[in-house]
């Protein structure tokens, strides 16, 4: 598998130099392998501070700046980032007013998050937290280590990223998030594996013909592989899912998310079957986000993640953002 | 030959970090087979992961050594913590920071006050990260890996046989992940399809066992 | 090769109806293939009409919008849209001020605007046309059908249709335009080829350890086959060959284009070395756009186009833009 | 046995209307090849491009005929500007378009006004996209074919032996050019790599006079 890098080892440090070189208004810290806000910390405004393994561009990095996150932790390719960059992205962007760490429900994740926040707070910084856990293709049992985070965690950026914007003190920004993520639900297909620079082979085999239901963003293998389908009959199995878990009674926003390796083109295309199908099942959709967003490397294949809304939410998300990832109203 | 009359080898600060130099050599050397069984049931890092953090602790180790065995684990750990990321390095971290913490500033060490120590680290490992035996993760290799010490010691053999036997534990103890079903970590995620499979931390964890136990039996050899 | 699509035939259809569903804020007209500002005609304001195959999203249909084109006619896949379209779109967007064609110089377009230009003339519109020929591995000899049009669109899109936004007119947009043009030069490199819909397999064979040096965006294989190389060499090449046919003596934008197979993790890293790249050669770089924006389908791979700008091209440059492709200052 | 004496093929609307079915017959049948050949030296839409425009021509035809060849070549032409796209569309369209009008509106054409109308829609393509035989074109099909068909008319040769000869010449003018350099064209990019691929509107091109030339052979048949 070639790939445009240089070796394997560097990857994640040269993509930080290049976010540095391409991006002026963000304070990249390559060495300590920070992303901040250039004006962090913002005074009287809480501190949002996310992070994870690298492969899922623009998240998270993508998603620092005005309206959204104060500063990101990348991790090593799919490999939860270390306690010591949250440590020092709390503290870079702690204004006094405390931080909210949201944390993708993965056991690295968490465990590294908590380290921490047991670390900050030692330092003094008021540190709540947020999981976000939506993709219902795992089961939520003692049987799993929960459902994965996936899509939902650009909802629960943007919404508590706005609200922080606006001045809402640590617990309601913390309570927000968590209704954010409660409210969202998502599910994934895979048309074909990823490859990790470490492996530089696909981390699993997908014959011709098939594809993963279910999959996560790591590039782990999902829960059922079936026989190819249409854009139309993946919609209809993904919305299926998804809507059956959050079985939404109030409008939603779905994210029709590519996982890297497929064409906007299709993603558009998919998106009308998307909206198809959820007519068909009554949900209304007040706001559309589509293409690559949540990603996992160069995988071919999609997700939706759909967040019921209220006059709140829509509100927030409809805020002024400005990251590289997602940018509007100013 | 009685295996406890025979001269263990010293559980100083020198010995473990013989150990950690023949850990960081087999982790680098098995790095892409580790990484291999972290696909098909998790997201091919294992190896890499286990690679960046024992190089990296190996030379913090190297660069200012720590004077006591308890010293040696506990900056490893926090190497480990620093520099892995994922599951393993706050499970690794945690275990050999526990056990280094455990062992105090003594030294040496005894084989019991070792095996103590040990045992320490990996129930904290269970405490953090909620796993049991038979959850098909690293604490498959551990747990047996301890308790096949603790069985040789308190039979009265010396370290390095007792360490023999935990090698052996870990062996089997890894070997027998591959039909569980995952219930921690990534590979929970494919349900029965993670049957079949070896767990990679499982492997890992068999291999630092392997290094103490070549530790061992070179010092009384 | 697996793809995100119904059938082969309804791919640009499909697209398109999900770019409406997505995209309240432009009228998608399905059946005549268009996409147009929900406010046009802008009155007073020259309109600005580009097009050209699909496959290369988000140009030319993502770059609709306030501060960029007018209207867009998306053609099938790697096939240049028909006059029909053209001569539409030109209505729908003229407010009596001329509309300007963009057009990237391939023999399909070039003849289909051409035809557009003269039926849209006939019909009272007063139409300009500037070529983009942006592509320096293409010989612009009169054994060639001339250098292609790539990166450089976006940036006479966004340039000219800043300019349009502040109501020049259309002498001055088209010579604004060519400007652009003429300021600007790329190159493209392939590490896999593209699969269209219509073939469903790769357009040519890249053996594993190989790229293919001047590709251009419709998968086509490029100059010269090579061994695989570094992100770091690939910049060296790149740089070198995009400086010396523009040989820049002023600060310039600088476009590294993923052409979308490519993860932004690893058109990142590439970005640090050109930088590094353009530093070593004393280019200097006022702006930098790193991210799928001309691409080919699901080819990996990258572009770098350069824009050599004085003080007006930067202030259009940094002018508001509300696209779906690119977004900023509003 | 003189061809000349050959009871000719009256070439009328129906004529040409049979000719449409069999072109888009043949179109649809070849459009894979079409496109296999677009892929090295291309972008791989040749095919899939011809087959959406004689498909849309074919239905406007049968949807309202006209009363006059030249009426049917003209459609034919406008229907393929609209539908096909690419540099094919203009091209063919164009071709189409000024031999219908050249075919005016009597009916039916003579043999020779009929070669006459196809010299001038080959002439057209000619001048709108600036090649000539040997860049690499569908003219390198074209060209040949015409003159053939002339060259054998002026021998006495009936339409349906004309339009046989005219197969032969566009063929071997499709398959001559495999060894050229492309000079026209997206090809023409690839430089000196272009060189042994057969052109695929040459090939198109062969495909369209062959359904000229079967269209009257049945005829005379
Ligand atoms: N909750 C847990 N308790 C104990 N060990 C775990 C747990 N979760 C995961 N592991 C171990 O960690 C290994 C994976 O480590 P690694 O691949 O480095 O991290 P990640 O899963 O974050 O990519 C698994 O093979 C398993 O042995
Ligand atoms: N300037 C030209 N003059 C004559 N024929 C041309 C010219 N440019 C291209 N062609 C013909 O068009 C064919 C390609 O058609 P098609 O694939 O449908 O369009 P595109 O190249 O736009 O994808 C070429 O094989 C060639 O025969
Ligand atoms: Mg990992
Ligand atoms: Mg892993
Ligand atoms: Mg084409
Ligand atoms: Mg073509």
């Amino acid at each position: 598998m070639k790939m445009l890098i240089n070796v394997a080892e560097s990857v994640v440090a040269d993509a930080l130099r290049g976010m540095a070189a391409a991006h002026p208004e963000l304070i990249v810290d390559v060495e300590h392998r920070l992303i901040v806000r250039r004006n962090a910390p913002v005074a009287g405004k809480v501190g949002l501070v996310s992070g994870g393994g690298s492969g899922h561009e623009p998240l998270h990095g993508g998603f620092v700046g005005r309206g959204m996150l104060d500063a990101a932790c990348p991790g090593e390719v799919f490999t939860s980032p270390v306690p010591d960059q949250m440590v020092r992205a709390a503290a870079a962007v702690d204004s006094g007013a405390g931080v909210l760490f949201i944390v993708k429900n993965y056991t690295g994740d968490v465990l590294n998050f908590d380290m921490a926040a047991e670390l900050a707070e030692d330092e003094g910084v008021q540190i709540a937290k947020v999981l976000v856990n939506d993709d219902v293709a795992v089961l939520d049992s003692l049987y799993t280590a929960g459902r994965r985070g996936t899509g939902a965690t650009l909802f629960v950026e943007k919404l508590a990223g706005a609200l922080a914007e606006e001045g809402a003190p640590l617990e309601r920004v913390e309570a927000l998030a968590r209704r954010v993520n409660e409210s969202s639900r998502s599910f994934g297909v895979a048309l074909s594996a990823c490859t990790t620079p470490a492996k530089g082979s696909p981390t699993f085999d997908l014959p011709a013909g098939e594809l993963e239901l279910g999959v996560g963003i790591h590039g782990e293998p999902g829960r059922e592989r079936r026989g190819m389908m249409t854009s139309g009959e993946i919609a209809d199995v993904v919305v299926d899912a998804v809507v059956e878990d959050l079985r939404p009674d109030a409008p939603v926003i779905a994210l029709v998310n590519g996982m890297g390796g497929t064409p906007l083109l299709e993603l558009y295309g998919f998106n009308a079957e998307v909206h198809r199908a959820l007519a068909e099942r009554k949900v209304p959709v007040a706001r559309t986000l589509v293409g690559n967003y949540v990603t996992s490397l160069d995988m071919a294949g999609c997700s939706v993640t759909l967040c019921q809304v209220d006059e709140e939410l829509l509100r927030l998300w409809d805020a002024p953002v400005s990251t590289p990832g997602l940018r509007w109203g100013c | 030959m009685n295996a406890s009359t025979a001269p263990g080898p010293v559980i100083d600060a020198d010995f473990l970090r013989r150990w950690l130099a023949t850990a960081a050599a087999v982790v680098d050397r098995e790095a892409d087979r580790l990484t291999e069984l972290d696909s098909p049931i998790g997201d091919a890092d294992h190896g890499s992961n286990m690679r960046r953090g024992f190089t990296a602790a190996h030379a913090a180790v190297e660069l200012e050594p720590p004077q006591t065995p308890g010293g040696v684990l506990t900056l490893v750990g926090s190497q480990l913590i620093s520099t892995v990321g994922g599951a393993a390095g706050p499970l690794y971290g945690t275990l050999l920071r526990r056990a280094g913490k455990a062992l105090g500033d003594g030294t040496p060490a005894t084989p019991e006050e070792f095996r103590d120590a040990l045992r320490t680290g990996v129930e904290a490992v269970g405490k953090l990260g909620g796993a049991v035996p038979g959850d098909k993760t690293m604490l498959d290799a551990l747990v047996p890996a301890v308790e096949a010490l603790s069985f040789a010691l308190d039979a009265g053999a010396g370290l390095a046989d007792g360490l023999a036997a935990a090698r052996i534990a870990a062996d089997e103890g890894a070997a027998a992940t591959v039909p569980l079903q995952a219930r921690k970590g990534r590979a929970s995620y494919l349900g029965p399809r993670s049957i079949g499979h070896q767990d990679p931390g499982a492997t890992s964890a068999a291999l630092l066992v392997a290094a103490l136990a070549d530790t061992a039996a070179e010092a009384v050899a």
